[in-house]
């Protein structure tokens, strides 16, 4: 057990720190912010260009393959990188979901051709990424999405509605997965497809979230046409593909949890008063703050566990789900604790209190992250059925055709 | 023993209630949330028309003479509907503060005002981020003018009179303050909740006078009995959150079942549906007290705002969960609870301090 | 509303009080236990004394009918007698189940001649009843019991095994539910009896619980026949019958959970140093204990709520449920905490620290609570479903006949 | 970078667990629960001659020389057997106390005899209920002698050497008593967990040698080691019981289906399961903390020991309520883990201790 970097690993750290130090201002702070922010067609510039940067030097998708643009080293490596790109101002992120999500998945089940055709481009920013998964009806249960794909010769058809689609203004390509047979089990009728946001018959409307972000969007599809060698794997194989997106979303979700914000609650209350002495003396403010930090460094410590375990050649586990299940409500509840501690000023979303605006902040931010990637819900389903071995929840849909599969409250009279 | 509201008490809540059906459905909340108005003014003019500002005004004052149960039920109500008027700091707070320790000339300045809703009033105490104590008031009083800053002012903007907690030779009073004379300047601030509006007041040598026997204790058992009623908004937004909820789990369907057939969620909801019931009984031991007037009240006043403030948290923190996605959006109503709870959670002291004073309570209560 | 009593109240209250004034000594201390408690044949004996000159007096079973030795009194005069009782010495209780449960089923579902034949002997506490529910594969699934009764002639032959039977060895009745049609579904073949406790073929064996305490017992049945006569209900409506019975278990429990004990944390905290101040100046310490006598107090006012509900002529609800749910987990952590306050002093369970103990007893004793009569679970399922109106669980045994529902996990190879 | 124990240590901690598994099933616990002997003799001499007492014991003094990281894993492996064995007393707090601040005189005389279990040591802190203050101690020693009491002493009754808190000269300090001299009387208490003996031992003039360094500083660095060891501990011992759970639930049929089946189980499950993996988290950077001596430590141990104790007791809780009735009958095992659970987080100062120390340990770490 060591927490110290190898002579490789310092070696390795030293390069990159001195590269970004000669590309990069050093950070300031640091707050969370949820996925999908507003962007503006500046930020996305600034963002592409950093990314360009980066993969030139070859600082970009660190450990994708060499060939595809990527640098080929390890999950250590990268998490060096990581670490040390933290301490830097960087542009907003907007290849998040193409890097963290989309490049996985054709990596892991893309052709040759489609490797070659999509992943360089994707690793230089020269074409942004977007997810198109959720449906107003089936956010939980993904598999239960009705955008259907009809094939027509060599192309398909689709029709539907995809929602939670972030950045999808500013995207080339989005990840689709739709129902091309709804006479089969839910779960088989589906496949995966890559399609060019700027076909016809796509309309996108962006949805305001309730901090006022507008991170996320509805996308509309009409007659859509998909030539077939966008086809991610077997027709019918759709589910299989998304759960490989799946888990790279809920462990790049996960690790950008923040938890490190907890610890500035120790700073937060010290600068705070209750009835008359520092909140820092009080014992409660202690204990609560305290049982926050417990949490918050026991997933900082699971990340590095996971890390070893990578390093050892394991799969990833479920620890991202539980990185983004404990986290999620550890930040909600931090959020509404400093909200306390701020007394009467917990109800100004305003300059007069900065720092508990910004914990305010996060209470109105941190609901979308419960949910986004999977809920607390299904996190617990996972992790229960997956790791503890538990039998899965009584099915409902269970052998039934999708068509089948009831979807509303049984009609009356 | 009947612990229970009477059937005169319901049918005036089933009134309130209808009334604020017609005239407060969400979408009024949300008009003032995100417009430019900082309360919906018909609402306040309707509403004082029911005789609700003025409920336990005399009515030689123009008010209605109910009782206080009669104002818990209506405070139910204006918290179920998430009403987007100034009510709680005028009526709970500035009102009583009038009734209770006004003199002849401030009652009939300005209670009937108050009483038919032509002004607002409010209570200025907190200065700045944190849990202010009344011993550590910064605003001072000497001559009769009144400087320092207080922040936040609830519906500090719109405020027509202003109970203003403030130090004249080193002890704590209140100190009423007429907002239109000279030597205040307000500004609102963004509000966590926009649809309750924010202040500061900046009082340079503003003209006050002082209320009557308003010290410290006095103080303390002012926002006991603004507590109660505010108890009662807070269950009241509550249970509407949970009736909300419950429609949509039961409606919507996910594998091929209604969310709600989940024990993940059942489950959390027959918790929420005890933690509401906790408050409800804690509230009505305190409405209980606060009308009759029983030496009880200030250790049922604490029960009541901590268990009210904790349920309406929770049920709205719970009630986004299991909106999933639809939840966190600016379109569905979700967000006005989840804000609501908080800025009701805010007023009148944290559940920190309730906490802490509960104990103290109970201990001189058994020492007594 | 009013909290004080009325004048009859009043009346009434003075009236009970007076009796116990002349009957009883006045109460130094109550310390709530699991019920099953041991008891000793002298105990039963002191338990029947008392119940009997209750009874003679007009005090006994308050609400239930005077021609069957009740006093036919209201919900409310019960609630008053059951405060004023609280404040005497009085034996421990060996008629709650009784009492609490048996009678009111009978009073319910029995016929004239049944309740006639039972419920007087009862009132004097002549005669003690048990209660003969739970099987070891049938707790929560109480209706998935296997306990079968054949009928021969005018009498029903009974094989098979309870548990959880309090006060077995002391009873002279017992309430039994078993199952008399496996080839229909489990709700539907079940059917409820009366027994004598001392028919050839019964035998009990004690359980010892966590707490060392015997208050309940195994009953095994082998060929033990019942006359058809003391049949409650119609046969294959067991079920029903045994749902007054489960209420009136719950109500029973739920209303004798002695959270009162909580506000006890407030001496107890003042009795205790924390690093050399008094633990109850310890802000963290006093918070904890608010919230628990915030919970205490809500129970306590809810079944004031309750009871006036019952005065106006309503159905009690599912507070009870409620109770038990909320009073459990609350005393449970109250206990827990109360522990942790006596710091090293929690590992022992000696006089050394009285009031530790005290609280080391309940922290034993607790998840007993937690689980008779409704574990947690079910109670949020009785919640969730009879007040919130949710849809019930998937079931796995829906439509199935009893004999076909699985009851193990598969067999392998 | 390596956030893992090695193969090394992991096939020492495998080799305990056979051991344990053939000379410690949960059988051997209940014996010593439900019998009169105060603790496994034979188990403890096998352990001794697995080297375990002596993990990190240098091999001059017989022990086996190992680093902490296995004494961890071997920790971890007697918390998962509930070993009904003096473990922690003696080999965490006090083979460590003469490691850190023995004599070369006193090491000779006792760290040979605690290596190889001929005798067992153990730590005298407390003297009365509540949370003791280091600083609040009343035993003192006066010329070489100790007078006061002690309560509770963990193994008490059977240890051989004790390392006392006392004062002389208004400064505490550590002291070394040989139980066998005169002037010491042991009474055996009633224990929470009768696996595990507890004891008051009154000391009247017993001769006693101070420690070296051993200042209030000192002991709290103590108080730290033992607590990394004991966390591990408790994992053990919150893994082993959601492993039985775990299997219970899996197997327990009901409404035709395995109640493992309910997501109300399931997911107190899943969140159980994230309480553990978060206390192993904090125990391995404990550990490593520990290892390395590194100046983290006083903060590691604190997230390590609050963690861990609240995983164990947790766990241990949901334990009996998932096993429902049976659950709370003695013939079945899970009382075993909830009295232990209880047991171990009352030693070596509960968690508001160490939740307190955490935030000024945090606060000097960031003034420095």
């Amino acid at each position: 057990m060591d927490f110290n970097d190898t002579p490789a690993e310092a070696a390795f750290r030293a390069e990159a720190r001195a590269w970004l130090e000669k590309n990069a201002k050093p950070r300031s702070s640091m707050t969370p912010t949820i996925s999908g922010e507003d962007l503006t067609a500046e930020v996305v510039k600034q963002s592409q260009a950093w990314q360009k940067k980066k993969a030139e030097a070859g600082w970009a998708c660190i450990t994708w393959p060499k060939e595809y643009g990527g640098r080929g080293a390890t999950p250590i490596q990268n998490a060096i990188w990581g670490q040390e790109q933290a301490n830097f101002e960087t542009p907003p992120d907007i290849f998040s979901i193409g890097i963290g999500m989309c490049g996985p998945t054709i990596l892991t089940h893309g052709t040759p051709d489609q490797k070659k055709r999509w992943i360089p481009k994707l690793v230089t920013g020269e074409e942004v990424w977007c997810q198109l998964f959720s449906e107003p009806s089936a956010g939980s249960d993904l598999a239960g999405l009705r955008t259907s794909a009809v094939k027509q010769g060599n192309e398909w058809v689709v029709n539907g509605q995809k929602i939670w689609t972030s950045g999808a203004q500013w995207c080339q390509w989005g990840i689709l997965v739709v129902r091309t047979d709804p006479t089969v089990a839910k779960h088989a009728g589906l496949t995966f497809f890559v399609v060019d946001m700027r076909s016809p018959g796509i309309e996108i409307r962006p949805i305001t979230q309730i901090n006022r972000g507008q991170g996320f969007n509805e996308v509309f599809f009409t007659d859509v046409r998909i030539p077939d060698d966008q086809r991610i794997d077997a027709v019918g194989n759709g589910w299989a593909v998304s759960i490989t997106t799946l888990m790279n979303e809920r462990m790049s979700i996960g690790s950008g949890m923040g938890v490190g914000a907890i610890e500035d609650l120790v700073g937060f209350a010290s600068q705070l008063e209750i009835e008359g002495r520092p909140a820092l003396e009080d014992r409660q403010v202690r204990e609560r703050i305290a049982e926050y930090i417990v949490k918050a460094r026991g997933l900082k410590y699971t990340s590095l566990r996971t890390l070893s375990a990578l390093s050892q050649g394991k799969t990833p586990g479920p620890e991202a789900s539980m990185s983004k299940l404990v986290g999620g409500i550890l930040q909600q509840h931090a959020a509404s604790f400093a909200m306390e501690l701020a007394g009467a000023s917990s109800a100004l979303l305003d300059e007069t209190a900065p720092a508990a605006a910004a914990w305010q902040e996060r209470y109105l931010s941190l609901p979308g992250l419960r949910i986004a990637g999977g809920t607390d819900e299904i996190l617990r389903n996972i992790i229960a059925e997956r790791v503890l071995g538990l039998p899965p929840d009584a099915r409902a849909d269970k052998g039934l055709a999708f068509k089948d599969v009831p979807t509303g409250p049984p009609k009356r009279g | 023993m009947n612990f229970d509201f009477s059937d005169d008490q319901k049918l005036l809540q089933q009134t309130a209630r209808d009334y604020l059906a017609a005239n407060s459905p969400l979408s009024t909340c949300r008009e003032i949330l995100e417009g430019s108005q900082p309360y919906a003014a018909s609402l306040w003019k309707g509403a004082a028309e029911m005789g609700w500002q003025g409920a336990v005004v005399p009515e030689s004052f123009g008010g209605a003479g109910f009782g206080y149960l009669e104002l818990a039920m209506i405070a139910y109500e204006v918290g179920r509907a998430l009403a987007p008027i100034p009510f709680g700091p005028s009526v709970f707070v500035a009102t009583e503060a009038l009734l209770r320790h006004g003199s002849a000339a401030q009652q009939s300045a300005w209670l009937p005002k108050l009483a038919n809703g032509s002004a607002i009033g409010t209570f200025a105490l907190a200065e700045k981020p944190g849990q202010n104590a009344a011993e550590a008031i910064a605003a001072t009083v000497k001559d009769g003018k009144l400087s320092g800053t207080k922040l936040p002012v609830a519906d500090g903007d719109v405020a027509n009179v202003a109970i203003v907690a403030a130090k004249e030779g080193g002890k704590t009073g209140l100190y009423l303050v007429d907002l239109a004379g000279a030597g205040i300047e307000r500004k609102p601030l963004e509000s966590f909740d926009p649809s309750r509006s924010q202040a500061t007041i900046r009082f340079e040598g503003a003209r006050c006078e002082p209320l009557a026997g308003a010290d410290a204790t006095a103080i303390a058992r002012l926002l006991d009995r603004a507590a109660v009623l505010t108890a009662f908004e807070q269950i009241g937004g509550a249970d509407r959150a949970l009736e909300i909820t419950r429609e949509f789990i039961v409606g919507r369907y996910a594998f091929g079942k209604p969310i709600a057939a989940n024990q993940a969620i059942k489950h959390r909801m027959a918790d929420l549906w005890c933690e509401i019931e906790i408050a409800r009984s804690n509230a009505y031991y305190a409405a209980w007290a606060l009308a009759n007037e029983d030496a009880e009240l200030p250790v049922a006043a604490c029960l009541a705002r901590i268990a009210a403030s904790e349920a309406f948290e929770k049920t709205t923190i719970e009630m986004i969960e299991f909106h999933g996605g639809v939840g966190y959006t600016w379109e569905y109503d979700c967000h006005l609870f989840y804000r609501r709870a908080k800025q009701l959670a805010g007023l009148l002291g944290t559940p920190k301090y309730w906490k802490n004073q509960l104990i103290d309570r109970l201990r001189s209560a058994k020492a007594a």
